[in-house]
């Protein structure tokens, strides 16, 4: 089991794929002669020749729906995003083309394509550029969310994602391409619905996702020395979400804090408070709590920035808060 | 095009007609719901371009107008009339209506209700036909209006960058709902904005069947030839409202009269009946043959078909029992 | 106070407004020459003329950029996009520019722009138009949200909207321009926060908006009849949402049940129970609810359509059995 | 343009050249974040077409590689430099950073982020002039591939539609970061597209400030006239990556020499030194003066001056005390 970085796994995802199947395609902005902002796609170019590895012009919307389109026919795009920012421009293609073909055409077309995108607050890129986005693709059906946390999840998530015969958005992070971590040495596909257990604990769960399981895991260390053991859920399946992981998690623990990137209004900790409601209302022993962003669009100030996003030390004041200390 | 050919197509045309006009009625008696948007006017667009091509299995796909390309496609007109009627043998199974008409086996790839959508999906499908190194085409019929969005404008520059095989054609009707084109477009000759992108363009005559076809068998033979994209526009004129709504208030009658002249079979029908190759008895016998058809078969069955099962409510949102989605069979 | 249309009090706000202020324009597709397809503007483009009321070619992201460009410099557009379902397009200058640009200047510029359209589902519309959306407008800083239920509602709101300052979002609803309702008459002018208590009651509050606050209401008839006494709570602002409100009625009733039209996914059904359990959990006698849509994009088939949409029905059988009846 | 001018310009050119260069060192201090996008080598290209605008007055909006377009509009390089340094100083207030650079004061609307979101925002200003009755114009400037984002077909199509007084601006630097413009666009004189909304256009070397005054003087007359936009295409070509992390690694040396020997202060300075205008210790006398303001004035501004206060974190998301919010003053 090598240790590579999280880029080098989605780059080894898209290789691997692309090697198996004549069909799959990556497409993007710089992807393919430069080898992508985040060298996810490195190499490619070379490899595979610009008719499957596509520099495209900077149209999101059009992109996005070229590929769907080809989609139809069977091809498995990989389609690259270069910031979940511009995704706005791509939604209708997303939604009203991808997501929804297979229900309106009563089961006859399907669109097979991955798309990928780096969200997230990255260091000082500004309102326009550190959108949070997640919440937006969770809520419409027929499109399947995956946001992986590390390396593993970021090569077995891709490789299940390509195959898949649903439209998966995978939400990455401008922050995480160069996280290490364990990815296994034989091929792996990782599961597209469920939850892991990042941490085994019986006092409070910490749900996080994507980079706020570090936060989770930060917290949940220094919990340990005040002698409150956390559990930390890692919910890289966020449409749909892992119900029974939440519910058995809370069962256990009776206490539940979702830390989130982002800001709260209609986002996943509401959502999983609202899971939790439904699933073990009376196994609570305190209110759930939800640690997210400030509602602000990101400042470009350093100090302004670092205070509009949730951090490890406002997870531990919470849960210390919660249980009274 | 022979005689045998115009002649079917005559009555491919009528039939067009006539099923569009029984959707309205039917529509009227509340057998139809949703929105819907009829082609009488316009069915020599559909029909010149595709027997130009190769209906079947050439790649088609359009907007919300979109009964009748289906049907040229191959889709039985039954499963036609039974998707408006919101039936399970409905040719989407009673979940997609008027503007949402599929038939994947005709490769007829579907309606689409967003104007503009399927600009990119048509190169998209072009793109897999390159790939898979087939000698098809897709072929894309929007309308005029559509050619404002932005999707048209990241389409064609696409298209023509990757020379894919696509045959954008723009059935130009001259309205966007109530809005004239003179009122959208700061060019109202909508071939002319192909330059943009080194794609070639023709603007034809869209009610005269023969001078489409004609049109449409060099631009499919470009597109087929492996030379990029190509965009037909046809001048044509919708003899209805926008959709059942629309009262028209907003086109003079005289416009409506002066096109109501060049009717697209009027046109093809009185040219067959000069040159002696159809008679106007022969003529009606093909109207009332089409109207038997269409009472007797096309109606029934979409009447007696059945309703979707509201227990398959959830199906087709997501894969059924795909194995990738735990990981892979293993 | 006369009893006047749904489309008849926006129309009433339209021209009270761009009568009072040069700079009020409205545009939109099919608004001007044919007066809107909901009538909304009928009449403006012969009183205003063409330079006021503004027929647009069909491009979403353009007339809605143009409009928010146009507001930079004072002018008040009334934007309608004549269904919800095309404002995927639009949303990128809705958020990155209207939403953002007063915090990424620094306070100095805004876009005092209204963005109104109807959503939701309406008669066998099919997938892609019958979107309910408003959770996604509700999501990002810098966007106020509002939902007029009633004629009075959706004249004072626009009025106050095309006043305020802020980017205002105005969620309407296919199947409520024919609605009757009093409207005062002199003018009036509708706060933008908080809500509305459409019944009062005292045994559980029902939380709606739009057209789900019919349903409540209806529900609420029937509850009565069962001895079970339903509050309403009218919603009308849905960004900000009225915490205060929702903790008034709750700490009152001790029992919540949110009704929306919308997939339950992420949600306005979720945030209001994460906000309840934030602000009263303690005086919670029985789990929070959301009653919602199935998960499906809209088939188009009339039975299946009324089974994946909520009911006062639905709402009924919840509450009673939350009663334990 | 006199000899006066042309010094002045000359001068100004220098300066944008050595303040980007001195934020390019900034930001390897660590003093800068986020993305910065720097502008050696386009400085003829702002100079020239605002020279023959009213800058201050005329309403100007860009995307992300703003610095210097403010500055032209009349904003302090203090306030601009503060604002790369994140301070409260800074013409966003800290908020904005590099790619967000306002300064409405001097009617500079904004640099924004999204490639081709200030298309229709242009339009919609200029739209406010005519409403006004104003004889401001609009004038957005924009890099060669923004012009394939669907923005700039739906905006033109509605500037050119309701002749709006909008001057577009192709900075055509023939890169979108590192994909050359002939693997973008299937036309690549972008120029050309104009035709598609019958907007009256023209290309331009970029590089001779000259050559860019005049066109753009005949193209701010045109669209100040009331004639309806314009589209100028300026020639040009960055002298650095297309932000701090790039490596340029996409350009041959040659072509970055080819263009490094038409640089556009190069240019003006040695046709002003030929025509006995200046001479070269004139020239390095100007460049010590402007690198002296840069160390002695910008900078320690930009360094002494305050942060934002954390307690305003949540100011200027919504409007302060607006009265309507709650429905009136009453
Ligand atoms: C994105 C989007 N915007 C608006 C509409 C509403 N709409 C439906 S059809 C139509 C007019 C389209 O006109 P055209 O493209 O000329 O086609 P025609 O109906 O004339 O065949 C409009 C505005 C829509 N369906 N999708
Ligand atoms: C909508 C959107 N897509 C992609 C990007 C990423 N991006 C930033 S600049 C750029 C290249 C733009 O090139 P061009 O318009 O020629 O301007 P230049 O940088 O050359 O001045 C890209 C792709 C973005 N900022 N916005
Ligand atoms: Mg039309
Ligand atoms: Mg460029």
């Amino acid at each position: 089991m090598a240790e590579i970085r999280y880029w080098e796994a989605i780059r080894r995802a898209h290789d691997e794929e692309m090697a198996h199947d004549p069909l799959v395609i990556a497409l993007g902005e710089d992807i393919g002669l430069v080898g992508g902002t985040y060298k996810a796609t490195s190499g490619l170019y070379d490899k595979y020749g610009p008719e499957r590895v596509i520099d495209t012009p900077i149209v999101e919307g059009g992109y996005t729906g070229l590929g769907i389109g080809a989609s139809f026919l069977g091809v498995r795009p990989i389609i690259e995003l270069m910031s979940v920012n511009f995704a706005w421009l791509a939604m209708d293609q997303m939604f009203n083309s991808a997501a929804k073909v297979r229900y309106m055409s009563g089961g006859q077309l399907s669109a097979p394509v991955v798309f990928r995108s780096p969200g997230g607050c990255a260091h000082q890129l500004g309102a326009q550029h550190s959108a949070r986005m997640e919440k937006v693709f969770m809520g419409v059906a027929g499109l399947r969310v995956v946001t992986p946390s590390n390396p593993r999840q970021a090569y077995g998530l891709l490789k299940s994602a390509v195959r898949c015969n649903d439209p998966v958005f995978i939400n990455e992070h401008e922050l995480m391409y160069n996280i290490k971590g364990e990815v296994p040495d034989e091929e792996y596909f990782h599961p597209l619905e469920g939850s892991e257990v990042a941490r085994e604990g019986s006092d409070v769960t910490l749900f996080g996702y994507n980079i706020s399981v570090y936060w989770c895991l930060a917290a949940a260390g220094k919990l340990a020395e005040q002698g409150i053991n956390a559990e930390v859920i890692d919910l890289y399946a966020l449409a749909p979400l892992d119900r029974a992981g939440i519910r058995r998690s809370v069962s256990r623990t009776h206490r539940a804090v979702i830390v989130e990137e982002a800001e709260p209004a209609v986002g996943v900790g509401a959502e999983v408070m609202a899971i939790i409601n439904e699933e073990c209302f009376f196994e609570l022993d305190a209110p759930p709590l939800r640690i997210s962003a400030r509602s602000v669009p990101i400042p470009y100030n350093r100090a302004l920035e670092k205070a509009a996003i949730p951090n490890a030390g406002d997870v531990v004041r919470a849960v210390l808060n919660m249980f009274g200390k | 095009m022979n005689t045998a050919d115009k002649t079917r197509l005559l009555r491919e045309m009528l039939f067009a007609r006539r099923f569009e006009e029984r959707c309205y009625e039917a529509y009227v008696e509340r057998k139809i719901g949703g929105f819907l948007h009829l082609y009488p006017g316009q069915e020599a667009c559909c029909h010149g371009v595709l027997e130009a091509a190769r209906p079947g299995r050439d790649y088609v796909i359009t907007g919300y107008r979109d009964h009748i390309h289906a049907i040229k496609c191959g889709t039985d007109p039954r499963a036609v009339m039974a998707e408006l009627f919101g039936k399970e043998s409905g040719c989407s199974r009673g979940r997609g209506g008027s503007m949402h008409i599929f038939d994947v086996a005709h490769r007829f790839m579907g309606g689409y209700a967003l104007v503009g959508g399927p600009f990119p999906l048509a190169a998209g499908m072009a793109k897999a036909i390159k790939l898979k190194g087939d000698d098809d085409i897709a072929i894309c019929f929007l309308g005029d209006a559509a050619n404002n969005q932005g999707a048209f404008h990241e389409a064609l520059n696409m298209a023509s960058l990757w020379r894919l095989p696509v045959l954008y054609v723009t059935e130009n009707n001259l309205y966007g709902i109530g809005t004239h084109i003179e009122r959208s477009s700061a060019v109202t000759e909508q071939y002319r904005r192909a330059a943009a992108y080194a794609i070639p363009a023709k603007q034809v005559d869209g009610q005269d069947i023969e001078l489409v076809y004609a049109a449409a068998q060099e631009a499919v033979g470009h597109v087929r030839a492996g030379k990029g994209p190509y965009l037909l526009e046809l001048m044509t004129y919708r003899y209805r409202g926008h959709s059942m709504s629309d009262s028209n208030a907003y086109r003079s009658k005289e416009e409506e009269q002066a096109w109501g002249r060049r009717d697209p079979i009027t046109i093809l029908r009185d040219r067959l009946i000069a040159a002696g190759e159809l008679t106007a008895e022969g003529y009606q016998a093909l109207e009332r043959a089409i109207i038997e058809e269409i009472e007797n078969e096309i109606i029934p069955f979409a009447e007696e078909a059945p309703q979707p099962d509201p227990v398959e409510l959830e199906r087709y949102v997501l894969a059924e029992n795909d194995p990738w989605v735990m990981g892979g069979a293993s």
